[in-house]
């Protein structure tokens, strides 16, 4: 994204939902209305923990300016387990990027059960607020990626 | 700058003709009209869709056919399965042409010629065989055994009747690996019909087929009397630059993509067995 | 010490409870020394060596060794001893088909140490009582022993072998390291410092794969970055990015799995530490999900192989440490 | 080169009035691969379906993107829309545009943007898609209905029917639930216990039911099909095969202070106890908690006075395992606790009671044998105030923001009761509407009011005070009148709003099955799928799934005994093809995925490979039991060296999609 | 000859600076030294040798070639080539200086490499003589004299001065352009230095490797020789040795895909790496054995059969430092030596 004189920056904001709940209710947010930004682009999991640590690096590489990972609350996974390790994973990670020195606000998880349109809708503009706050993504970018 | 080697042409695929279940043959042109390069038979061209992948193929078509290349390709990896897949009109990348020849007019003149081609193999010969039939006269005797798996797979199998076979002076002996409805022709692998026919040992060879096929035929050439300089064959591996530097396609002091693909059997002989 | 040892090895070569030995062979000069298998005790008497500069791991080795015709004999340290328990317990090794003799570890000195004093032309390395007696063209030179020992073993974290058929010389303890200093250290900096940390150490990088090759944990048959189809390869780090990535995934598929050996820092002909980044992974894991060491057992579940309903929220994160 | 079609739906204009759909499809048309795209009005209607199998056949399209609604509303439609045309189904990718952007969006140039980006991640994606062809796994022809209430006999009983074994698994000494605790039933005000008692008999007697009372569901594993749960049988101190059921033990009892929970502690049982006499199983059962033998290891009493040997005070546990096709879910409701309600003086006046409570001081089973006393002094109430949504519609943190929906009928019922029984008695109800849809349920209130004469008031019970003299001030305000009003009156009855059941929560866990955030079980389609969960195979009935009263909860019991017989008809059911698979030249046998699989669908083999130099050699390498793996992916991750992939998720099409957005 | 004073450099450098891209080499954080772009304060490093050989100057470890565009059935062929502003390396070894001879081999070889001539048309190479060679040097092994190293001008200390000598045209306008710093000087002094470099050059503990062994005659004596398994067996099939090599010229040409377009690039390649020869069916080097082969064998024997018998190792001894576990070309001939 570009940072223009005249035109805010607008963050690119990549969020993986698990098919059964966030997906659901990001869709259930969609059928009440509640308006969350255009910046966020859904990619639909079956579940968190099909979120591998490289797909989050290849958004920031091709020019995400954050990622937010959402899955079944605790204990609600549709797979029993898979955000238990989704959790551990992200943590570390999520770590590790910020001991390397990346912004820690571009990177969230957020658990957003089928029924939370509501919380969907609210946890994105407010992601995406804080995103747009950091500005764009400069240390984990592909610079032959960048649009010119 | 000077145009570098690196950089390749723009080449339009003009017509694309199903061989075999898994051969297509393309006709690439410039998008100006007209052929990309000039080239000598056997000689090579590195073909490209970016992104997809780029790979070396032998360039089919003769260099006597002053309006197109034609390039027989296999269906076996990511990028011959883009290049299958894809539609007339199509632009890829060229660049080359790359390797030495067959020494069509040098050591080959003059002499009767012998190929021996299985499946896929006759893509690099038959740009020989029609760079001497429409040379008929710097030649002498032509003969052309070819074998395959199945009838459906021999490449070229129209041209080879309709053209080919109907030529004066040049014999065209056809085999498949197996027995099959609607052949009437020779059964049985290349090696062994080649001592069946017990060509004449005054003939120079060029062979190119699938390794084993090679093996065993020349095997059979040497025990007819065959001498080992006597033999062509052509190589076509790993390469990546087609220069020379890359490092990939290098054997003892060749690389492939420059000093070969095409090598006399005595030249092989002498470098290390890493092919 | 590597006369005890050839004697073991030729022992048990001897007695067929081993028809081949891993060890350390002589080098050119005083510290090139080349891990290598030895089939007699001629050999043995010739070049195996064990002294100050043995320090190369050779467990990966035994990857490829235990599947061979025939027992092996491996010398490990105690730090090597935890490589291969890690190995055994993700089936990477047959522990049938390798006696192990434990053997007391370093300090192992690191001859880029001796040479970063300026110190060249070295024709030979003497300890005389944790000095340093160094031969070189230009005369004798002198320095610290501890100045020169590789920061591996600096920050040693334990003298006890996990696994071993028979030990030479007495085990040790589990110490009590100060290895994640430096990594707290980084932690305290402000974000923008640790980027500048970062970006200068992993630009050195030219992706010779030397630290994944050396790795014990890194034994895939065909990793990620090799592979064209994982979408992820590549083999020069072509832009910054990919240097980034390659370190943070390498250090992530390790994590819970790499017993901090070290080797990955050791062999980096660039010198990065890379070390830190595997020890940023064992710092979180312990803190967060209770002590782990990796190796240390061939039955426990890896940390990011298992969980607890409670574990902490990735949001953690964001909430401690320097921003 | 893949041969892509794009099919980009208006959704009347719930797509088309936020994104400008012909620039979709026209952008969308230059992506590379794509062959056509068109828009159209209803992509899902018949015509628009006709279109994209036209399509396929006309252009010989190896791939489709529709670009949708939401894929969890009409992927399925359009992926047998694709098989009709004989493309493979799983060729179809489905953008959302409309949940996630047309409806969520309002400036038509950014909408229009961004369900072009969506577009080219479904198209970028669809390039990489595979053909895949579904397994088939068994069905085990067995049903579990959980909670033994109308609902879960109901289903029981409509399984049954059907020639299928059901078992039922009920956390009470027995079945009947709620139902058995009502006096009488709206609008017809017949007798709970003479329609459902002989439901519990016939449960009880159908050779192809097994009730599993006094048990809990501990563990469930597998899947649609496929289930193996755990039951575990506590241990009620009787051998159930022994007890006759004769209640000598009850009587002999000494201890005989226990509060009845039947009753709703509104009397006393003894420690061995069987709950009501239409108890099914009617079997006695020891509550350990004040047996004197076991909380002493004197008495006896029971084990003395039993013919047949029944009391057997080690009894331990139990736990069965069995495998089931599919799960009904009918855990119920309970009465939502009242403990914060200190306005309505529930704790400090015995004389405020619950709904639920009244209809056992009205039963002719209950503790004052059917006459109605207050509780405090056992004399006749000659005014009673009723309270309406106790803890329903409520937007505070004490109560539920649902209406509990059975509780406006319910009371009009008891008023008509009292008022039928005892004319001299006052009835009020105090509400904030009177919600009355439902056949005969209108005519039925107003009988209340118009014939029965009982006082509906417009309005909220602001303080409910107990006084010294007995009587209870009730401070109210008529909203209709707008004055304030004081009643002494001798009762008040709270109409508390209902609540799912505490067992369903942790049951979901176990299920995986999603739960809102009232706890109530989640349906896959809140208009065209009611009764099943997202879980295949998971089935809900009556009142887990929401508020119901008995009419609708019998109607949607006997829809998920449909819905399971449904499945269970089937020898075998399609199992979802995307499954993990390794990629065994990759495999480095290392256990990682298989420590993280929930299923146990990891199972490791030792499999001849020929080496790069020519040797062979046993590698350990991963096998995935296709029927097993439920496709979350976890073993994706785990696996460092990416040998581990998902069909329909895999890391090369997630990374093209990833791209496709970012570009 | 020309000299400037050793603490005058900081001003040869500005004014070298001032008129085109400098390079010289330079101590970072860790202690290493490499080539870096001068700027001023920049100080020249006194390690014998930079961690990174100077290949990287023509030959880099990643270049883009060509980029392309797609678009529906079209392909746009972009030439991203640019003609190279002109720089001066300063401070090259004769070791490296001599590894330019080799790769010019190569890469200026018909068809001629644009990319790389580019560079070497637009660079003047400033060596400098080595005065405390190291154990791992072996230069003199391929012929080389680190105290006399070859390149457009060559720059000699005495410790107090620098002298400079111009070895071809390009060499002596780059000393003109900085003649304004420098004097004539007295080498009496530089003499010395370069007659005790030269005893210590013969001192070094490889200073007998000879080469008399090898060339390109000697294929049948060494591609079957017993002496591989046992050399290959440690070996990592990391490409430490390959990338930190002066000569080693290996590459692989890759696209990547931006997003908005194709970036043909090339980037290093070694073969040592277990997939260098891997094809769609099948690899003509199995195992480690046979890579590990290959670039012994191409540096001693088949490097010299097409090159007039000069070797592809310069003896700069990168290798022999740096290799994980301390296998290198030196081992290497002394074990296959033995007959």
């Amino acid at each position: 994204m570009q940072v223009n004189e005249n035109k805010e920056f607008e963050p690119l904001i990549v969020a993986f939902c698990c098919n059964w709940c966030s997906y659901a209710g990001a869709d259930l947010s969609g059928t009440n209305r509640l308006n969350y930004p255009t910046n966020v682009k859904i990619i639909r999991v079956p579940c968190s923990c099909r979120v591998n640590p490289m797909f989050i690096l290849r958004a920031f590489q091709r020019g995400a300016d954050g990622v937010i990972l959402c899955g079944c609350h605790p204990g609600d996974c549709h797979y029993t387990s898979g955000n238990y390790f989704t959790r551990r994973r992200m943590t570390l990670l999520f770590s590790m990027l910020d001991f390397l020195g990346i912004e820690r606000d571009r990177t969230r998880v957020e658990w957003v059960s089928a029924a939370e349109g509501a919380k969907f809708a609210a946890t994105m503009n407010e992601f995406t607020e804080s995103v747009k706050k950091l500005g764009p993504n400069r240390r984990l970018e592909d610079l032959r990626c960048r649009k010119q | 700058m000077n145009n570098d080697t690196l950089i390749p042409y723009i080449g339009v695929v003009t017509d694309i003709r199903q061989d075999t279940p898994d051969v297509k043959t393309f006709r690439v042109v410039s998008p100006e009209g007209g052929k990309v390069f000039e080239h000598m038979p056997g000689q090579c061209a590195m073909l490209s869709i970016p992104g997809v992948g780029e790979a070396m193929f032998s360039i089919t078509s003769s260099p006597t056919n002053t309006k197109f290349m034609e390039f027989s390709i296999k269906k076996c990896g990511c990028l011959t399965t883009w290049l299958h897949a894809m539609d007339v009109g199509q632009q890829i990348t060229i660049r080359g042409p790359y390797g030495n020849a067959f020494p069509v007019e040098t050591e080959l003149k003059g002499k009767d010629l012998l190929f021996i081609a299985g499946g896929i193999g006759l893509a690099p010969l038959r740009s020989v065989i029609n760079y001497v039939r429409d040379k008929r006269a710097n030649y002498g005797d032509v003969q052309v055994i070819y074998g395959s798996r199945s009838k459906d797979d021999l490449v070229d199998y129209k041209e080879i009747i309709d053209e080919w076979m109907t030529d004066d002076g040049i014999k065209v002996d056809l085999t498949i690996d197996n027995p099959q409805e609607g052949w009437d022709g020779h059964v049985g692998f290349v090696p062994n019909y080649v001592k069946e026919l017990n060509p004449s040992i005054n003939k120079t060879v060029l062979i190119c087929g699938p390794p084993i096929m090679i093996k065993f035929t020349l095997a059979g050439l040497k025990e007819l009397g065959f001498k080992e300089t006597q033999v062509y064959t052509t190589m076509e591996l790993r390469m990546k630059c087609g220069v020379g530097k890359c490092g990939r396609c290098n054997i003892g002091n060749k690389y492939v993509c420059k000093d070969g693909p095409v090598f006399r059997f005595d030249q092989l002989g002498e470098l290390p067995d890493e092919y | 010490m590597q006369e005890a040892m050839i004697n073991k090895a030729k022992q048990l070569l001897a007695d067929g409870t081993v028809n081949r030995v891993i060890g350390w062979k002589r080098g050119e000069f005083a510290y090139d020394i080349t891990p290598a298998v030895f089939e007699s005790a001629e050999e043995l008497d010739s070049e195996f060596v064990y002294d100050d500069f043995t320090s190369a791991n050779v467990s990966k080795y035994l990857v490829k060794e235990c599947k061979k015709e025939g027992r092996i004999l491996a010398f490990l340290k105690p730090c090597d001893t935890y490589s291969f328990n890690q190995l055994i317990k993700e089936h990477r090794v047959v522990r049938e088909n390798v006696y192990i003799v434990g053997i007391p570890g370093g300090p192992k000195l690191d001859a880029e140490k001796i040479k970063a004093k300026g110190i060249t032309g070295i024709l030979g390395v003497k300890n005389e009582n944790y000095t340093l007696k160094i031969d070189t063209v230009y005369g004798e030179e002198t320095m610290p022993f501890y100045e020169a020992i590789l920061d591996k073993c600096a920050s040693c974290k334990s003298k006890k072998h996990v696994v071993y058929d028979e030990l030479i010389g007495e085990d040790g303890d589990v110490l009590d390291s100060n290895r994640f200093d430096m990594v707290e250290k980084l932690e305290n900096m402000s974000a923008q410092e640790r980027y500048d940390f970062w970006r200068e150490q992993l630009s050195k990088c030219i992706r010779c794969n030397a630290c994944r090759n050396v790795c014990p944990a890194c034994t895939c048959e065909k990793c990620v970055f090799d592979n064209p189809n994982s979408g992820v390869e590549n083999k020069a780090p072509a832009d910054s990015f990919e240097e980034n990535m390659f370190h943070i995934i390498r250090a992530f598929h390790v994590a819970g799995r790499c017993t901090d050996c070290g080797e990955c820092s050791r062999v980096c002909p660039q010198n990065i530490p890379l070390h830190l980044l595997n020890r940023k992974f064992i710092k979180d894991i312990n803190s967060l999900y209770g002590e782990y060491q990796a190796g240390e057992d061939t039955t426990s579940r890896a940390p990011l192989n298992d969980y607890n309903k409670d574990d902490c929220e990735a949001s953690i994160v964001h909430e401690r440490g320097v921003e | 080169m893949q041969r892509i079609g794009v099919f980009v739906c208006h959704c009347g204009t719930n797509i088309a009035a936020t994104v400008d759909v012909k620039t979709v499809a026209e952008t969308l048309g230059h992506e590379p691969g794509v062959v056509i795209s068109q828009d159209y009005q209803y992509m899902c209607s018949e015509s628009g379906q006709n279109l994209v199998k036209n399509a396929i056949k006309e252009h010989n399209l190896t791939g489709v993107v529709v670009c949708s609604c939401s894929p969890r509303m009409h992927e399925n439609t359009f992926r047998k829309a694709a098989a009709a045309a004989g493309l493979n189904p799983y060729l179809v990718e489905i953008a959302n545009i409309r949940e996630q952007c047309s409806w969520i969006h309002k400036d038509i140039a950014t909408a229009t943007e961004k369900a072009v980006i969506l577009g080219k991640a479904a198209v970028a994606k669809v390039h990489l898609n595979a053909p895949l062809t579904a397994g088939e796994s068994p069905v085990a022809k067995r049903a579990l209905v959980i909670g033994g209430g109308i609902a879960g006999i109901q289903t029981a009983l409509d399984i049954a029917e059907a020639g299928f074994d059901v078992d039922i698994v009920e956390k009470n000494p027995t079945i009947g639930g709620k139902m058995a605790q009502i006096d009488k039933t709206f609008p017809t005000l017949d007798c709970a216990a003479c329609i459902l008692t002989p439901k519990m008999v016939e449960a009880s007697q159908n050779e192809h039911i097994t009730i599993h009372s006094f048990s809990e569901v501990t563990d469930v594993k597998g899947f649609v099909g496929n289930f193996t749960v755990t039951i575990k049988k506590k241990a009620r101190y009787v051998d159930e095969t022994k007890c006759t059921g004769c209640g000598l033990c009850t009587e002999k009892c000494p201890m005989k202070k226990v509060p009845n929970e039947f009753n709703m502690g509104l009397d006393n049982r003894s420690a061995i106890y069987i709950p009501f006499a239409q108890a099914v199983p009617k079997v006695a059962t020891i509550d350990p908690n004040y047996c004197m033998m076991m909380k002493t290891g004197k008495c006896g009493a029971c084990s003395k006075v039993c013919s047949v040997g029944a009391i057997d005070y080690k009894q331990q546990d139990k736990f069965i395992e069995q495998k089931y096709g599919a799960i009904v879910v009918a855990t119920g409701f309970n009465p939502i606790n009242l403990d914060k309600y200190d306005e309505f003086a529930y704790n400090q006046c015995p004389d405020v009671v619950t709904s639920l409570e009244l209809e056992r001081l009205m039963n002719a089973a209950g503790p004052n044998g059917g006459t109605l006393l207050r509780p405090s002094d056992k004399t006749h109430p000659h005014k009673i105030v009723f309270v309406q949504c106790v803890g329903s519609r409520c937007d505070d943190s004490k109560g539920k923001p649902y209406c509990s929906k059975i509780c406006c009928m319910y009371t009009a019922k008891h008023a008509m009761l009292i008022r039928e029984k005892y004319p001299d008695t006052e009835v009020y109800v105090f509400y904030i509407d009177v919600r009355t849809p439902g056949k005969n349920f209108d005519e039925f209130y107003r009988r209340a009011v118009e014939q029965y004469n009982v006082h509906y008031i417009k309005g909220m019970v602001g303080k409910v005070t107990p006084r010294s003299d007995g009587k209870i001030d009730v401070q109210a305000s008529d909203l209709l009148a707008n004055e304030q009003l004081h009643i002494d009156a001798d009762m008040v009855v709270l109409a508390a709003a209902i609540e799912p059941d505490k067992t369903a929560r942790p049951l979901a866990t176990m299920l995986t099955t999603q739960m809102d955030t009232n706890d109530f079980f989640t349906e896959a389609h809140p208009k065209l799928r009611p009764v099943e969960s997202a879980t295949a195979g998971i089935f809900l009935s009556g009142a887990c799934q929401g508020p119901k009263d008995i009419p609708e909860t019998v109607a949607q019991a006997s829809a998920a005994a449909a819905k399971a017989i449904g499945l269970l008809v089937k020898n075998s059911i399609t199992c979802n093809p995307c499954v993990a698979h390794s990629d065994e030249l990759m495999c480095n046998g290392c256990s990682s995925c298989e420590k993280v699989c929930p299923y146990g669908a990891i199972t490791y083999i030792d499999k001849e490979f020929r080496m790069p130099d020519r040797t062979t050699a046993l590698r350990r390498v991963a096998s995935v039991n296709p029927a097993v793996c439920q496709g979350c992916g976890a073993c994706t991750v785990a696996c460092p060296s990416g040998a581990m992939d998902l069909n329909g998720f895999s890391n090369s099409q997630i990374m093209a999609e990833v791209d496709a957005i970012c570009k | 000859m020309l000299k400037i004073s050793l603490d005058k450099l900081d001003k040869l450098f500005e004014a070298i600076a001032a008129s085109q891209t400098l390079y010289i080499p330079a101590d970072r954080e860790d202690g290493a030294a490499e080539y870096r772009k001068y700027e001023s304060g920049m100080k020249l490093s006194n390690k014998l040798n930079t961690l990174r050989s100077a290949k990287d100057f023509f030959f880099p470890q990643t270049e883009n070639l060509v980029d392309f565009k797609m678009e529906g059935k079209n392909i746009d062929v972009i030439d991203v080539r640019e003609e190279s502003e002109d720089f001066v390396i300063f401070g090259v070894r004769a070791c490296d200086a001599r590894s330019f001879t080799i790769l010019d081999k190569v890469f200026l070889a018909e068809p001629v490499d644009s990319y790389y001539k580019n560079r070497r048309d637009h660079s003047t190479v400033v060596t400098m003589a080595c005065t405390r060679p190291a154990e791992t040097c072996f230069c003199g092994t391929f012929g080389i004299d680190a105290s006399a190293p070859e390149g457009d001008a060559a720059c000699f200390s005495d410790g107090e001065n620098l002298f400079f000598e111009a070895h071809n045209e390009k060499g002596q306008k780059f000393i003109d352009s900085i003649s304004s710093l420098l004097e004539e000087g007295n080498t009496s002094k530089l003499d010395d230095v370069r007659e005790k470099t030269r005893d210590i050059l013969k001192k070094l503990p490889l200073a007998n490797l000879s080469t008399d062994n090898f060339g390109g005659d000697k294929l049948n004596e060494y591609f079957n020789s017993d002496k591989w398994g046992e050399l290959s067996e440690s070996c990592l099939g990391c490409g430490t040795c390959t990338f930190v090599c002066p000569t080693c010229q290996c590459y692989d040409i890759k696209d990547f895909n931006t997003g908005h377009g194709i970036k043909r690039f090339r980037c290093w390649d070694s073969c040592m790496y277990s997939d260098f020869t891997k094809m769609a069916h099948g690899n003509p080097r199995l195992t480690q054995l046979e890579r590990f082969r290959q670039r012994f064998m191409h540096k001693l024997v088949y490097f010299p059969a097409n090159n007039n018998g000069e070797f592809g190792c310069v003896g700069c001894g990168r290798c022999l430092s740096k290799c994980p576990i301390s296998m290198n070309i030196v081992k290497v001939m002394k074990a296959l030596e033995v007959k």
